[in-house]
């Protein structure tokens, strides 16, 4: 098993590594930026003491080195100091966002993940059939709807024209009481946004499952499968579905950390409280603690899904950790 | 090949190219030129909104009549300089009611109203809120425009006064909301949004093929080392990237494709990478390399020819992501102004309220446009994949 | 552009203005506030935002900014729209320092070219007003015998002949002395997705002064960093907005020349003795009568040297839902303020929460430390200050000091000026503790000690406080200037017993730290009309009706 | 016994259709095995996978193949599931992965045994050891993986996967065609003896005529789609009839020089 730990540990070392450099640029990122924050506090009644006494604060009039230094303290325990738009702890301002931002792109990325899976596995199977073209369409389609121009179509229809899902957040006000009232009130909430990310999102999945699909039902050992006398749902789920599996877990990891550009505009459509529009807000408004937090939260999510993609592909696919021992 | 062009996508591409080119000829009217009101409707909807009127008086002819039969106009603007030799009244008589819209003095008098101006409104004793235009032409019938004197005696007049009435239609698809005219704001938006896309990509795959054929033939500390860049690079998020470079680089064309094709390289670079990997330990490059052939020679002549229909493929598949992305980057308000592109005009429709004011024929042309864009380029990326990997045609075939 | 729009209707309780004889509002009339829950619903999305008023999902929409949702808004019978004038002035600036412009008249030919009116109807279809002076309409200090200069190129193109000036074969101005040709400049503005409507008001005044022959482009950027550049000084032109108050004295910060210094406000870079003087004048002013005499004169001067050109100034507009009545409104301020909260009640059926949007999210809700809009919309129903503003003529109104006196007194040799509040028996805190004018005193202090940077022009020059009773409060300053006034009357009283609790009032979190657990009152609690219960991030803030307010009972 | 009377397959492919095998005939009884000999393309394999109904769906299939008194050609799919592996198991070329590459062989033979027979756990097991002992692999190779296995393991791993449900015939498609000349006649050897131990009856297609000539009792020579000519290996080698059978024959003496 050595070969086998000692692959582990490179592994290890280069995402460190990775990491490492990231938190370099993203610091250096956005001290090139040009403008400095306190600037943006344009406020007749600040006068140029109080301005320079607010630079002071966020230690901004300090060397740069040290405050690489504040910086690398404060990304690796975790305590971002303070944001400079809200005044709060940066911990405090995510800490709020994250749920919302989690449940929305969690949920979505489950559903169009298992929707898009599902149906592309039955387009491979009814070649030619009505759902082989709707697989087909749906995939092109979802590569090239603008989201928001789709998503404010959605809130237009269903939440104002036919008045079924709420138009905005997600909690209806005033509040109701009790808990199976308020999940209920939030899942009602929800819908329309998650169907929207869904929508734009299945087609993607349907596709890369469907050609992966032919591809695998196209072997020997399928064939060797119907020979063997076992049903056909047998073969199609234990042996073609379960050869899928290990490519389809590493996109799934993959296209984690990219789904968060897709919550900004989201958020802002259907007015929810996340982390996509906070992003945003850090960046144009030179938020360095609160965006500096944000950048280095999303490259561990990187880095972190490509090592559990690696890990997992090993334990999912046998041949994969065989030859890793080889070498 | 031939097949290619019987391809609907093809010859719609084809088409779409050609518009591109020649519109900067054929269009006659500049896109960047006000042609009409904001915000006016195109001429085929049919809300039987009238044409655009100029009503003028001057010295003999005091009095207009004028026919209405349509529904109230979009915006009206009196303007005038005259001299007169009685204290009277600009007035405009509708079937029931009469509108004294301006008095005039006697001597010069010059004037500049639009129905808009707040003061119009309250000089009228019509809310802050109302719209002129449909209060003076709520009814259909005769109208009467004329000077009318305060007191009996017939005045003088020299000078001409105009009176404006905008019907708020204009062309095919309306004016924007700078009363550009959308049309030929959308035909000079394929130009850009082509050029986006294609280039992108191109660079970005000719970026991976570079890389992925280094990294997959070279091994060992070279491979490692790009593959390392690789997980860097994806490990950034696009949107500050793009905000520092573009503070730097300034905002036009070409620096938009060059920040875009930077970001988008990795893809291909694995792919090619892992190509290279399994065709190197393959018996006839290991032949070569027996020979003494130069590693340049293995692998300009034989692994590039192998990975280029997959190449192919990446390419036309890769150009929907950046015409896409250039739509999101204007919506976020980093592309240049001064260029027209659908992301362009899809972004200014929405933050001036084209939504809310219902202007679908504002919102679906560069929508539709984008998407239309994106399913060629996937239908072509498919038609290539298929080349490559027969099993895949599925039933689209017609 | 959101960021430093002080929402004008409440900000407006805490700035002040002069007082007249006598008061025409009459503050008795009302007893309130009748509703028992408020909900401020945070909606961001502009569409978002109109979809929800129309289904009255929130009854009060404010400050909208788009002609479409006006218009739309406007012909929808169950909904009751109010328009005020406002503090707000978009600005054409230029940079003095160097050539060309340090041309007096290019700047005043520029300030002719710019179709004011037309941009206004275009872009805000008649809802804002071409500016032509350097204090807004609505300001009570404003004058209206200015030089005025009307949109017209040819205008604007004979002055330049007049003095001199050539356009060359490709029509770009030379300079009548040294006959220099004008280089291509470049304007700062913000980026079209921060703010949509100036993007374009920059693109419109770009086109119109090219037209004759100033060779100048837009530079879209990112707005700090454009903020950056003005402060280096590093620009030819830029276009900017300003939120003033209803006091003039802004003029000293933006147009004297010790202000142009590192994030100071005189950004053009002006510097002219005969300004100096008279700007100063203003600033320092001992009473009424002053203040207003060197406010005219200075807005005279300044139409005269055109040191910025001022383009247009945006109304406030308000759309509200007819299901509920017991609306203000008044030619200063739209339905959504203070009065109108004392009277609205549901037009029909038992009474039910009320619903307002809040444009964006409360930064802090830590009344010591934030200076954003949205923070003040919550703060400002939960704090009293000494003074209030009559919402009719913008005067001053009793409110926690039930009368006040403004004198100039002699201190070691020279003059200052002192204020003299007595405020109302019997006031409470919402947790039932009197207050007193020792609470006064101790915030006032609290401010100067701590130099909270929001308070810190208006408590620098506090020299020193007294509280002989209970209900008095004497506050001496160091300097005469009529403004004390109303820097010290607008002041939010802040309770002394919750104050000495602070131990850092940068990271005080008031709304997250209980007062007193039964009551269910938080730190964050104050002398005024709502009572803070809950805030949820991204969704709504909920206030309760103050028991215990003065209103409610007015004697 | 299996009976294929008058068989024709025929591949359908969108530019033109193809004639694979011309009514060929053919019968396995129990307990002998029967060698099918024909140069690749000649539609041995075709008629091998005829035979379960394995042939790719673009085919037209014609004639019968009689399981004792059942058409296999008629049977309904569920009743063919049943009959597959149960009466009639296949050893596929050794070129195939005919292993599912993410399972370990001995959940492929416990599958089959689940589906096939009922037995409790403990007897599936013992089953599977049994049945890998046979086809001459030790017990421990069940939970390896596929690509764990040389080709010579793999082959007698499908060897025990087909002997699992003990099934009356076998049908092997050039088992050896990928091995080299030892572990080749190792695997024949092994195939040969369980048929006849068994007494199953074993269908041998392969292009080597000597091999063929070795373990068949009859052997039947294709060529072109047909049958064209068909005896015991003595007959075939002694005095071939068909032109195409004579230079096979000229082929093997060449090779070994005198006659047999």
């Amino acid at each position: 098993m050595t070969e086998m730990k000692s692959y582990w540990w490179r592994r290890i070392a280069g995402s460190l590594l990775v990491l490492f450099v990231v938190l370099i640029l993203n610091f250096f990122l956005f001290r090139l930026m040009p403008g400095d924050p306190v600037a943006t506090m344009l406020d007749p009644r600040f006068s140029p003491e109080a301005k320079a006494e607010l630079s002071k604060l966020y230690g901004l009039d300090k060397p740069l080195s040290f405050q690489f230094l504040l910086y690398l303290k404060q990304m690796i325990t975790f305590n971002f100091g303070y944001s400079f738009l809200t005044g709060r702890t940066v911990w405090e301002e995510l800490a709020t966002r994250l749920p919302n931002t989690i449940t929305l792109l969690g949920s979505a990325l489950l559903l169009s993940a298992f929707l898009g899976t599902w149906l592309g596995i039955q387009a491979a199977l009814k070649r030619g059939k009505w759902i082989e073209k709707i697989v087909l369409w749906s995939g092109a389609v979802s590569f090239s709807f603008p989201s928001f121009f789709v998503q404010l179509l959605l809130l237009l229809i269903f939440a104002y024209a036919i008045p079924l899902f709420p138009l905005r957040g997600s909690v209806s006000v005033p509040p109701p009481i009790g808990f199976w009232a308020q999940l209920t009130d939030h899942i009602w909430h929800l819908i329309l946004p998650v169907g929207s990310l869904v929508l734009l999102g299945f087609g993607g999945w349907a596709l890369y499952v469907r050609n992966l699909m032919v591809k695998v039902l196209s072997e020997d050992f399928i064939l060797m499968g119907e020979a063997r006398g076992l049903p056909e749902k047998h073969i199609v789920w234990n042996h073609a579905f379960r050869t899928l599996l290990p490519p389809l877990l590493t996109i799934f990891l993959l296209s984690l950390p990219g789904i968060i550009s897709g919550a900004v505009i989201t958020e802002t459509v259907f007015s929810l409280h996340g982390v996509g529009r906070f992003l945003l807000e850090a960046i144009t408004g030179q938020d360095y603690p609160s965006a500096g937090a944000s950048f280095y939260l999303l490259a561990l999510l990187t880095i972190f899904c490509n090592l559990a993609a690696d890990l997992l592909y090993g334990i999912v696919d046998p041949r994969v950790r065989f030859e890793r021992r080889g070498r | 090949m031939m097949s290619l062009f019987r391809r609907w996508s093809f010859l719609l591409l084809l088409f779409i190219a050609v518009l591109s080119i020649l519109a900067p000829f054929s269009l006659s009217v500049s896109p960047n030129q006000e042609v009409a009101p904001p915000f006016s409707t195109p001429l085929w909807l049919k809300r039987n909104l009238p044409p655009t009127m100029k009503i003028t008086l001057s010295e003999n002819i005091l009095k207009k009549n004028i026919a209405w039969p349509y529904n109230p106009p979009t915006q009206i603007h009196l303007s005038g300089e005259i001299t007169l030799s009685v204290p009277s009244a600009l007035v405009l008589e509708t079937p029931t009611q009469k509108f004294v819209l301006h008095h005039l003095t006697v001597g010069k008098n010059t004037f500049d109203i639009d129905g808009r101006d707040l003061s119009f409104k309250q000089r009228l004793n019509f809310s802050p809120f109302a719209q002129i235009p449909s209060e003076l032409f709520s009814e259909k019938g005769e109208y009467i425009f004329r000077v009318e004197p305060d007191f009996s005696a017939p005045p003088e007049m020299r000078g001409t006064i105009t009176f404006d009435i905008k019907g708020g239609r204009w062309g095919l698809l309306g004016t924007d909301q700078r009363g550009r005219d959308i049309f030929s704001l959308f035909i000079a938006g394929i130009r850009v949004s082509l050029i986006v896309g294609i280039s992108a990509t191109l660079l970005a795959s000719l970026l991976g093929l570079f890389f992925g054929l280094i990294s997959g033939y070279a091994g060992g500390w070279t491979d490692t080392i790009i593959m390392r860049g690789v997980d860097i690079l994806l490990s950034i998020p696009i949107l500050p990237i793009l905000m520092v470079l573009a503070a730097y680089w300034g905002k036009g064309l070409w620096q938009l494709v060059l920040i875009l094709s930077l970001f988008s390289w990795m893809g291909t670079a694995r792919t090619v990478r892992a190509m290279t990997l399994s065709l190197r330990d393959s018996s006839y490059i290991e032949g070569l390399r027996g020979l003494g052939a130069p590693t340049f020679y293995i692998l300009w002549r034989h692994l590039l020819p192998e990975t280029l229909p997959l190449l192919l493929a990446n390419i036309a598949l890769g150009v929907p992501g950046a015409i896409l992305a250039e739509a999101g980057i204007s919506f976020l308000g980093l592309s240049d102004p001064r260029i027209i592109s659908w992301g362009r005009m899809l972004h200014e429709a929405h933050s001036f309220g084209a939504f809310t004011r219902g202007a679908w024929w504002m919102l679906l042309p560069p929508g539709l446009g984008i998407t239309l864009l994106c399913l060629i380029f996937l239908d072509l990326g498919k038609f290539l994949e298929e080349q490559i990997d027969p099993q895949l045609k599925g039933a689209l075939k017609q | 552009m959101k960021r430093f729009f002080i929402l004008f209707s409440v900000a407006f309780l805490l700035s002040l203005s002069f007082p007249q004889e006598g008061y025409s509002f009459d503050m008795s009339l009302f007893r309130g506030p009748k509703i028992e829950d408020l909900y401020l619903v945070i909606i961001r999305d502009p569409d978002a935002q109109l979809l929800a008023l129309e289904k009255d999902e929130i009854q009060m929409l404010t400050d909208i900014a788009r002609p479409a949702d006006i218009e739309r808004l406007s012909q929808n019978a169950s909904i009751q729209m109010s328009l005020a004038k406002g503090f707000h002035g978009f600005f054409f600036g230029m940079n003095l320092r160097m050539f060309p412009w340090n041309r007096q008249e290019l700047r005043q030919a520029a300030w002719e070219a710019i179709p004011r009116e037309k941009i206004v109807r275009d872009l805000f279809s008649g809802y804002a007003e071409p500016l032509s002076t350097f204090l807004p309409p609505a300001s009570p200090y404003y004058e209206k015998d200015v030089i005025h200069y009307s949109s017209d190129p040819e205008k604007a193109k004979k002055r330049l002949k007049d003095a001199g000036w050539t356009w060359n074969n490709k029509g770009i101005l030379t300079d009548p002395e040294e006959h220099r040709e004008l280089p291509p400049m470049k304007m700062l503005s913000p980026t079209a997705q921060v703010s949509p409507t100036t993007a374009e008001i920059a693109e419109r005044i770009a086109t119109s002064l090219r037209a004759i022959g100033i060779p100048l482009e837009v530079e879209p950027m990112d707005f700090s960093a454009m903020i950056a550049r003005l402060d280096e000084r590093k620009f030819d032109t830029y276009v900017l907005a300003w939120q003033m108050t209803r006091d003039p004295d802004s003029l000293f910060a933006f147009y004297h020349s010790s202000m142009d210094v590192q994030g100071g406000y005189n950004i053009s870079g002006i510097s002219h003795p005969q300004l100096d003087d008279v700007v100063s004048r203003l600033r320092w002013a001992p009473d009424e009568e002053a203040a207003r005499e060197a406010a005219s004169e200075s807005q005279k001067l300044l139409s005269e040297l055109v040191p910025v050109i001022p383009i247009y100034s945006r109304y406030f507009i308000t759309a509200a839902t007819s299901s509920w009545k017991g609306y203000v409104t008044t030619s200063y301020t739209t339905a959504d303020n203070i009065w109108s909260l004392f009277q609205l009640e549901p037009a029909q059926g038992s009474m039910k929460p009320l619903r307002w949007v809040l444009l964006d999210e409360p930064r802090s809700l830590n009344p010591l430390d934030t200076s954003s809009a949205y923070d003040w919309n919550v703060l400002a129903f939960i704090y009293d200050s000494l003074l209030a503003i009559d919402p009719e003529t913008l005067t001053d109104l009793p409110w926690v000091a039930e009368s006040w006196s403004v004198d100039t007194v002699k201190k070691d040799k020279h003059n200052v000026t002192q204020l003299t509040f007595h405020m109302k028996k019997g006031m409470l805190w919402q947790d039932g503790r009197p207050l007193t004018s020792s609470d006064a005193a101790y915030t006032i202090e609290y401010l100067k000690n701590h130099q909270l940077p929001r308070y810190y022009d208006s408590v620098r020059d506090v020299e020193n406080i007294e509280t002989p009773d209970a209900q008095t409060l004497i506050v001496t300053m160091n300097s005469t200037s009529y403004w004390h006034l109303h820097n010290i009357g607008g002041l939010p009283l802040f309770p002394r017993h919750v104050l000495e609790q602070v131990k850092d009032w940068r990271s005080w979190k008031p709304s997250q730290t209980w007062l007193d657990k039964e009551k269910k009152l938080t730190q964050l609690m104050g002398s005024g009309p709502f009572i803070f219960r809950e805030y949820r991030p991204g969704e709504y803030v909920h206030l309760t009706k103050n028991p215990l307010f003065w209103l409610l009972n007015n004697r | 016994m299996i009976q294929i009377i008058d068989l024709s397959i025929t591949y359908i492919t969108p530019s033109k259709s193809v004639f694979a095998v011309n009514n060929a005939s053919l019968s396995i009884p129990k307990g002998e095995i029967i060698g099918l000999v024909g140069e690749s393309g000649s539609g041995k394999s075709s008629l091998l996978m005829a035979i379960p109904r394995l042939l790719p769906s673009n085919t037209e299939v014609s004639g019968a193949i009689l399981l004792d008194d059942l058409d296999i050609l008629s049977l309904k799919k569920d009743t063919l599931n049943t009959i597959r592996w149960k009466e009639i198991a296949l050893i596929p070329q050794g070129a195939m992965n005919s292993f599912t590459p993410v399972l370990t062989i001995g959940k492929h033979i416990e599958e089959v045994l689940t589906f096939h027979m009922e037995l409790p756990p403990h007897a599936i097991k013992q089953r599977c050891e049994r049945v890998m002992k046979e086809a001459g692999l030790d017990a421990s190779y069940l939970n390896r993986y596929p690509h764990e296995l040389s080709g010579g393991q793999k082959q007698r791993a499908a060897i025990a996967t087909a002997l699992a449900c003990n099934p009356t015939f076998l049908l092997a498609d050039e088992p050896t065609t990928a091995l080299d000349v030892i572990t080749q006649r190792e695997i024949v050897e092994t195939l040969a003896t369980l048929t006849k131990e068994k007494d199953m009856g074993l269908l041998f297609v392969t292009h080597d005529l000597p091999l063929a000539a070795q373990i068949c009792d009859k052997i039947a020579v294709m060529h072109e789609g047909e049958i064209v000519e068909k005896g015991s290996p003595e007959e075939i080698v002694k005095n071939p009839h068909h032109e195409h059978t004579k230079q096979l024959v000229k082929a093997l003496l060449h090779l070994e020089g005198e006659e047999i």
